[in-house]
């Protein structure tokens, strides 16, 4: 399934790019992400944790930057579960144009997940991989921003950013209520 | 007078009734071994993937796991395939779609064997993926297999690249007959991968003898296909291999070539143990087979008169990563396209494209009802445009009498105008139409529609031995698996009635390749043909023998002598000399002349191609069989709100030469409706990029209850095939041919809309209401 | 501590002791759909808590301010087939009546699915049309949820861990009104891709949800108060307009979600028509 | 053996861990084997008992849950005047081809008949409509069970 979508940052693409061929940074952005371990410059490993309709799974993922171009980076995702009763795999790619606001950036990803999971509800596995996608697409935006802020310091955990959403109530997007529903906690990313 | 009751064209309940009414017919999840090893599978995540290597320690290191195999346990030389020798026994250093066999474990319990297969570790290069089939004839499109030309074939139609199989059929001059036609129809149609879906999922079970001979038993509709392809895929001597079958849960097509078997009897052969398989529900549907998902561009002409004139044809067949039997399902598409009609002037070209899926097969139809659905629509277009009755310009370009089908093939039977006007007065066709408006209510419309349809049935190999016992009765033994279909009763019943005996007097031999003759399997619409044939000349054999006993005890000459009901051969004319069977029976056995066997085999070598008229290149099935033919007319029903089509009535007549069993030929006609039903409305496998997407019955829809029409009538039309047993034709797939196309012809009556697309989902019909008139679904 | 096997309580209170004592014990009613679920591996609790021994939750009653109270291990088969869903309950009982096939419906009950949740179920839209009441039990004792606020989002209720429904509270019915379920599903017993609830009563008062069109039931008092004022098809286009543009739905092999987005108003315009010729006959 | 059941009106004592389904205690432990595994998912029907007398999926039934209720399967039916006339005219009518689905649709149908001695064509679609199958058409199973039933009242009045 594809999954896409896009942000603006303010900061020029050129800035931006150098960023993006942080594989480091990119595996971090994962949404679940509770540990990470650099393997050699372009591959991280990466546990990542997500749950759906009381299914609990845990990733371990592969994460490696294949291909980089002046604006654009290729990424891909491999592991399974642990126990490998699923299977996950994903190609990645980002790309980056300049607007008037700083930089679009643009973000694609082919997911297949096979196994016990990949068997069972497609449209909310859909839903379930947009959903990270918004995700990741939200920790990348935060961490650029705060990258690139003139004043920058210390940039913030992305799942400190928003707020610990009421459970009880649902004014919120239904993917951000979702989300703190799936992950329940969220870990801080562990350095190698 | 006689006790006799005449066997052919009697409704004997199927033999084994008892034991399905009971619950103790035995599927091959219902056997066991003392002993016994539970197998579980593993299988590819990936699309297109080349093995690296596998990492077996933490499987094998758990208690109870036996034996694993492996692509490594594989001699790379030995591959099977019934037209193209292009598939390994499991996957061999590449895998070429998700959900194929990489490896196997055996253990003590099946839940140790699931936990264990997860454990193993297979090292994957990714590779991209040939995953739609007109891509996958593109030139840079990436190869399945990556020297596809060099492998083996049975039979070559120009294998090449992604290039599967291809093939041309033609007959007179399209080119020119064009500029004939008063009007000419041609659209793009697309039909979907359906899923077999034989309730009872496939497994297997082998047991190795201290020789290292092995028996299996398996769910399959070949016992010899399965011993053809363990033995190639494996690379052993046929004699090292017996097999047998269970009661089989149902086929159509999906056990007839190899599934399961070879990687169970490689893990066997390995754990020296008797192992057992049975898939789940979801390893079924992603890794047997399913029917082949079809584009078909499609072009007729007619004159104002009505009078078919041109018709071109271009197919692709998605067969997925393996040939089976692709190539052949391309070759009778393409002979088979035109439907029952004279059509003077025909070009029909397809290929078969390999593609990142699981293999496309076999399938009631045999791809006839994919193009079916395009052809019967054409038709009708054809018959709205000219402002004809769409049934009135089906008689006026029938294939009546014993005209030859296209290309030339003979057909010595044919009851279709019979078929037609019997489904045509049955509906009521003309009154039903003109009152179509009155019938819709609300948000419904009402349309009728008819298709035609026909088949082959035959094919290939068969054999029979049928041996008198000392008592008199008899035991047939033909070696086709009854897969449910009923095809045991009905040649107990053909063998009852050569000899004049009831049938409870003739036992029938559960196949095995160890002692029956040779059955190329149960398909193809055949056993009742071709091993009828058989059935009548082994009992002819019987009957010479019986009175050359008779002659010889009641002292007459063996032309004055007859067969008598009841199992009795006497002199003619005079009532009381004669002889019980068991008399003959017991000098045979005891005395003189030894026991009575007759025995027969043959295969079908009728052309199809007449040269002379035809031109072929590529794969043409070169020798099939008689032809069966079909009219149906369907009352459909469309909910202009939701786009839903439900069909409240339908008559199906099929001409079947003589119905041996009136009442299986019914239930097949009725089954293979409800199965076409599925076929046209909501059945359809989807891939989310190279996954199939709806692998459970949640997910993926078959006709229910509910579904079932109000009225469905099924009509029995007897046109006496002269080369057939007591007449007897086929009737396996037939009833499913014109479904789909019949349907949607009664959609665009209904609403008019012409579908383009398989299954005529609410989805796809809705939106083409929503569209401008005269748009396409 | 942790808990591990099989559970049968007898009381809600020993059923929400026990489900305390371990965060990964799942509560089992009927267990149509988590059964299936241990059968594909997708979960694997280390224990179950059966909720088949506890009188309270069995069976239907009326409650003693004129409405219904449906405990929460009531069969869908006797939802379906209860004299008690009048008028504009019938909405329930007829939604009861279209879950799955008869067999599912002998095991299936109705608290068990609203747990559950799934987009598709037929529950969700006709308790939030009926404007019921869900009643919670847990650690920290018992409330109620209206069904509206019940269903939050893609298999998630505001049941929080450790919690049971005990009964589902529906009002008092409006005997003279109607209360029907349209369903659109490929074929007989599938998940709906979408369908309708409606209560109507005599006053023409209207209230509709509409379900697998979202995360949630949708419900939108403006679209009542229209359909309440009048049913013309230019008011019926208009209050599906409004349901539409709360719909977030799924796209799978059930339907797209543009074709569920259309089915709205269409299903919408069935249910109220089917409402208004024969509410007799539905009651 | 950790947990009792009542099979076929029977005591049987079997082994089953907490997610262990009636199927596979029917099945792998008790040998009764008329009730076939077809999707392990409740959707195919092939499974069907009576669990108090009522249609319920083997392959959706906790082992457990079922301690207490009287489970019977078509191996503990035959004795019913229901069930031999169903098995008559399930025969005669060639209401199955492969018989796979025919032990769930003969235990659903015979529960059907213990409550309704008349049921028109659509009762029977409505009480057999979880129960699939895939070689009949379905029309032959609604004309035996209406012809079982026909002959039950018969056998009642005679």
């Amino acid at each position: 399934m594809l999954i896409d979508g896009q942000f603006t940052v303010a900061a020029p693409p050129q800035a931006l790019m150098r960023h993006l061929f942080d594989a480091r940074l990119m595996a971090e952005c994962l949404p679940g992400c509770e540990a990470l371990e650099q393997l050699d410059a372009d591959r991280y490993r990466a546990v990542v944790g997500v749950a759906l309709a009381g299914v609990k799974a845990r990733f371990e993922l592969q994460v490696e930057v294949v291909r980089r171009e002046e604006l654009s980076v290729w990424a891909t995702t491999r592991g399974e579960e642990g126990g490998n009763a699923s299977q996950l795999q994903a190609d990645n790619r980002i790309t980056l144009q300049a607007v008037p606001e700083g930089t679009l950036l643009r973000y694609e990803s082919e997911v297949a997940v096979t196994g016990r999971l990949g068997r069972f509800a497609l449209g909310m596995m859909k839903k379930k991989a947009q959903a990270l996608g918004d995700e990741f697409a939200q920790n990348l935006q935060a961490r650029l921003a705060a990258l690139e802020a003139p004043d920058a310091v210390a940039p913030a955990a992305p799942a400190a950013i928003e707020p610990p959403a009421p459970a009880r109530t649902a004014p919120l997007p239904w993917w951000r209520v979702f989300w703190n529903w799936l992950t329940g906690r969220r870990l801080p990313t562990t350095g190698s | 007078m006689s006790s006799f009751i005449q066997a052919v064209g009697a409704s004997i309940p199927q033999l084994d009734s008892d034991e399905k009414v009971t619950g103790r017919a035995q599927y091959i999840a219902d056997l066991w071994r003392p002993g016994m090893l539970h197998a579980a599978i593993v299988q590819s995540p990936h699309a297109h993937a080349r093995i690296r290597g596998y990492d077996l320690q933490a499987a094998l290191a758990l208690p109870g796991v036996r034996a694993i195999v492996t692509g490594d346990d594989l001699d790379a030389a030995h591959r099977m395939g019934a037209f193209i020798k292009d598939e390994p026994a499991f996957a061999k250093g590449k895998v070429r779609y998700v959900g194929e066999i990489v490896a196997a474990v055996a253990a003590d319990t099946e839940a140790i064997a699931r936990a264990a297969a997860r454990l193993v570790r297979v090292d994957y290069e990714v590779l991209p993926a040939a995953l739609d089939p007109e891509l996958a004839l593109q030139p840079g499109a990436p190869w399945v297999h990556d020297d596809a030309a060099s492998y083996v074939k049975v039979f070559d139609a120009g294998t090449q690249g992604n290039v599967c199989s291809r093939t041309t059929l033609s007959e007179g001059d399209v080119a020119a007959a064009w500029a004939q036609c008063d009007v000419v129809v041609e659209r793009r149609y697309q039909t979907q991968a359906q899923a077999h879906l034989s309730l009872e999922p496939c497994g297997a079970l082998a047991e190795v003898d201290a020789q290292g001979r092995i028996t299996l038993w398996s769910a399959n509709q070949s016992v010899f296909r399965v011993q053809a392809n363990v033995c190639e895929s494996l690379g052993l001597p046929m004699t090292r291999l017996r097999c047998q079958t269970p009661r089989v849960g149902a086929g159509f097509g999906n056990k007839m070539e190899a599934h399961v078997q070879p990687v169970l009897v490689r893990l066997a052969m390995k754990a020296r143990r008797t192992v057992r398989l049975i898939l789940s529900r979801e390893e079924d549907f992603e890794t047997v087979r399913a029917r082949h998902p079809f584009v078909i561009r499609m072009k007729t002409g007619a004159k104002r008169d009505g009078t078919l004139l041109a018709r071109e044809v271009e197919l692709v067949l998605d067969g997925g990563a393996y040939g089976d039997d692709s190539p052949g399902v391309l070759g009778y598409a393409l002979l088979m396209n035109v439907g029952p009609y004279n059509i003077p002037n025909v070009h029909a070209h397809g290929q078969v494209a390999y593609t990142n899926k699981m293999r496309f097969g076999a399938f009631r139809g045999f791809g006839v009802p994919q193009v079916t659905f395009a052809s019967e629509q054409q038709i009708d277009e054809i018959a709205l445009q000219l402002g004809l009755d769409p049934i009135e310009l089906r008689r006026r370009n029938l294939k009546t009498g014993n005209a030859p089908w296209f290309c030339g093939q003979q057909v010595a039977s044919n009851g279709l105008t019979q078929c037609l006007a019997m489904v045509e007065h049955a509906s009521g066709w003309q009154a039903a139409r003109a009152a179509r408006a009155q019938r819709a209510q609300g948000d419904k419309r009402i349309g009728y529609g008819v298709a035609t349809s026909a088949h082959i049935g035959g094919l290939l190999a068969s054999g029979a031995i049928v041996r008198m016992l000392e008592d008199g009765s008899v035991l047939l033994n033909t070696g086709a698996v009854d897969i449910g279909q009923g095809s045991n009763t009905v040649l107990t019943q053909i063998c009852a009635e050569a000899l004049k005996i009831a049938p409870e007097q003739v036992a029938i031999a559960s196949p095995d390749t160890d002692g029956s003759p040779y059955n190329w399997g149960t398909t193809a619409s055949r056993v009742t043909y071709v091993a009828g044939r058989s059935v009548v000349q082994a009992a002819a054999e019987v009957e010479k023998k019986i009175k050359q006993h008779a002659s010889e005890m009641l002292e007459c000459a063996v032309d004055d002598l007859e067969l008598r009901a009841g199992g009795r051969v006497g002199v003619k004319g005079v009532p009381g000399r004669e002889l019980p069977f068991a008399a003959v029976s017991g000098r045979a056995h005891w005395a003189a002349g030894g026991p009575i066997i007759g025995s027969h085999s043959w295969v079908f070598d009728q052309k199809t191609v007449d040269p002379k008229r035809a031109v072929a290149t590529g794969l043409p099935f070169s020798q099939i069989g008689i032809f069966s033919f079909t009219a149906l007319v369907v009352e459909v029903e469309v909910d202009i709100l939701t786009g839903k089509v439900r069909v409240p009535r339908a008559w199906s007549a099929v001409d079947v030469g003589r119905a041996i069993n009136p009442q299986l030929v019914t239930g097949q006609i009725e089954g293979a409706f409800v199965q076409g039903l599925g076929f046209a409305l909501t059945e359809e496998m989807v891939w989310d990029g190279g996954k199939l997407a709806n692998p459970t019955l949640m997910d993926y829809k078959i006709p229910t209850f509910a579904e079932l029409p109000e009225v469905l009538k099924a009509y029995i039309v007897e046109s006496h095939e002269p080369t057939g047993p007591f007449g007897a034709k086929s009737v396996g797939e037939i009833g499913m041919n014109a479904v789909a196309a019949a349907i949607a012809n009664g959609v665009a009556d209904a609403v008019g809309v012409r579908a383009e697309r398989l299954p005529m989902s609410g989805e796809r019909i809705l939106q083409a209401l929503l569209q401008p008139a005269g748009a396409a679904a | 501590m942790a808990l591990t096997g099989y559970h049968r309580p007898a009381t809600v209170d020993e059923a929400v002791a026990l489900l305390a004592a371990d965060a990964e014990a799942k509560p089992i009613a009927g267990g149509a759909t988590l059964v299936a679920m241990l059968n594909a591996r997708v979960i694997e609790p280390p224990a179950l808590v059966s909720l088949a021994g506890i009188a309270e939750l069995q069976g239907l009653s009326a409650a003693a301010g004129g409405g219904v109270r449906i405990g929460a291990f009531t069969r869908h088969r006797d939802t379906a087939a209860s004299p008690l869903l009048v008028g504009t309950l019938a909405v329930v009982r007829d939604a009861a009546g279209q879950i799955a096939n008869a067999t599912v419906r002998n095991m299936g009950t109705i608290g068990g699915s609203i747990a559950f949740a799934d987009p598709g179920l037929d529950y969700p839209p006709a308790l939030v049309a009926a404007g019921a009441e869900v009643e919670i039990a847990g650690p920290d004792g018992r409330r109620r949820v209206p069904a509206a606020g019940f269903f939050i989002d893609w298999y998630t209720t505001a049941l929080q861990p450790g919690e049971i429904v005990i009964a589902v509270h529906l009002p008092p019915a409006d005997a003279l009104g109607t209360g029907l379920y349209v369903k659109h599903a490929r074929v007989a017993g599938d998940y709906a891709t979408a369908s309708v609830a409606i209560c109507r009563r005599a006053d023409c008062a209207v209230s509709v949800a509409v379900g697998g069109c979202g995360p949630a039931p949708l419900a939108s008092a403006e679209a009542n108060a229209l359909l309440s004022a009048g049913t013309g098809d230019d008011i019926i286009a208009r209050a599906g307009a409004l349901l539409q543009a709360l719909a977030d739905p799924l796209d799978d092999v059930r339907g797209s979600a543009d074709y569920r987005r259309a089915l709205i108003p269409r299903l919408l315009q069935r249910a109220l028509r089917q409402a208004e010729a024969a509410p007799e006959a539905r009651a | 053996m950790n947990l009792e059941l009542q099979i076929n009106g029977e005591t049987a004592r079997v082994e089953a861990g907490q997610h262990d389904t009636l199927l596979t205690v029917l099945r792998d432990q008790l040998q009764l084997q008329a009730a076939k595994r077809g999707c392990n998912q409740g959707v195919c029907g092939v499974c069907t008992v009576q669990v108090d007398g009522w249609p319920a999926r083997a392959c959706l039934s906790l082992a457990h849950g079922c301690a207490g209720a009287q489970v019977r399967t078509l191996e503990g039916l035959h004795h019913t005047p229901a069930m031999q006339a169903l098995q008559r005219a399930f025969t005669e009518a060639g209401a199955f081809q492969c018989g796979f689905c025919t032990p769930g649709m003969l235990v659903a149908a015979e529960a059907l008949l213990a409550r309704e001695p008349a049921p028109d064509a659509a009762a029977v679609k409505a009480a057999l409509s979880g129960n699939l199958c895939r070689c009949t058409g379905y029309l032959k199973i609604v004309e035996a069970v209406q012809a079982a039933a026909a002959a039950l009242r018969q056998g009642a009045s005679a």
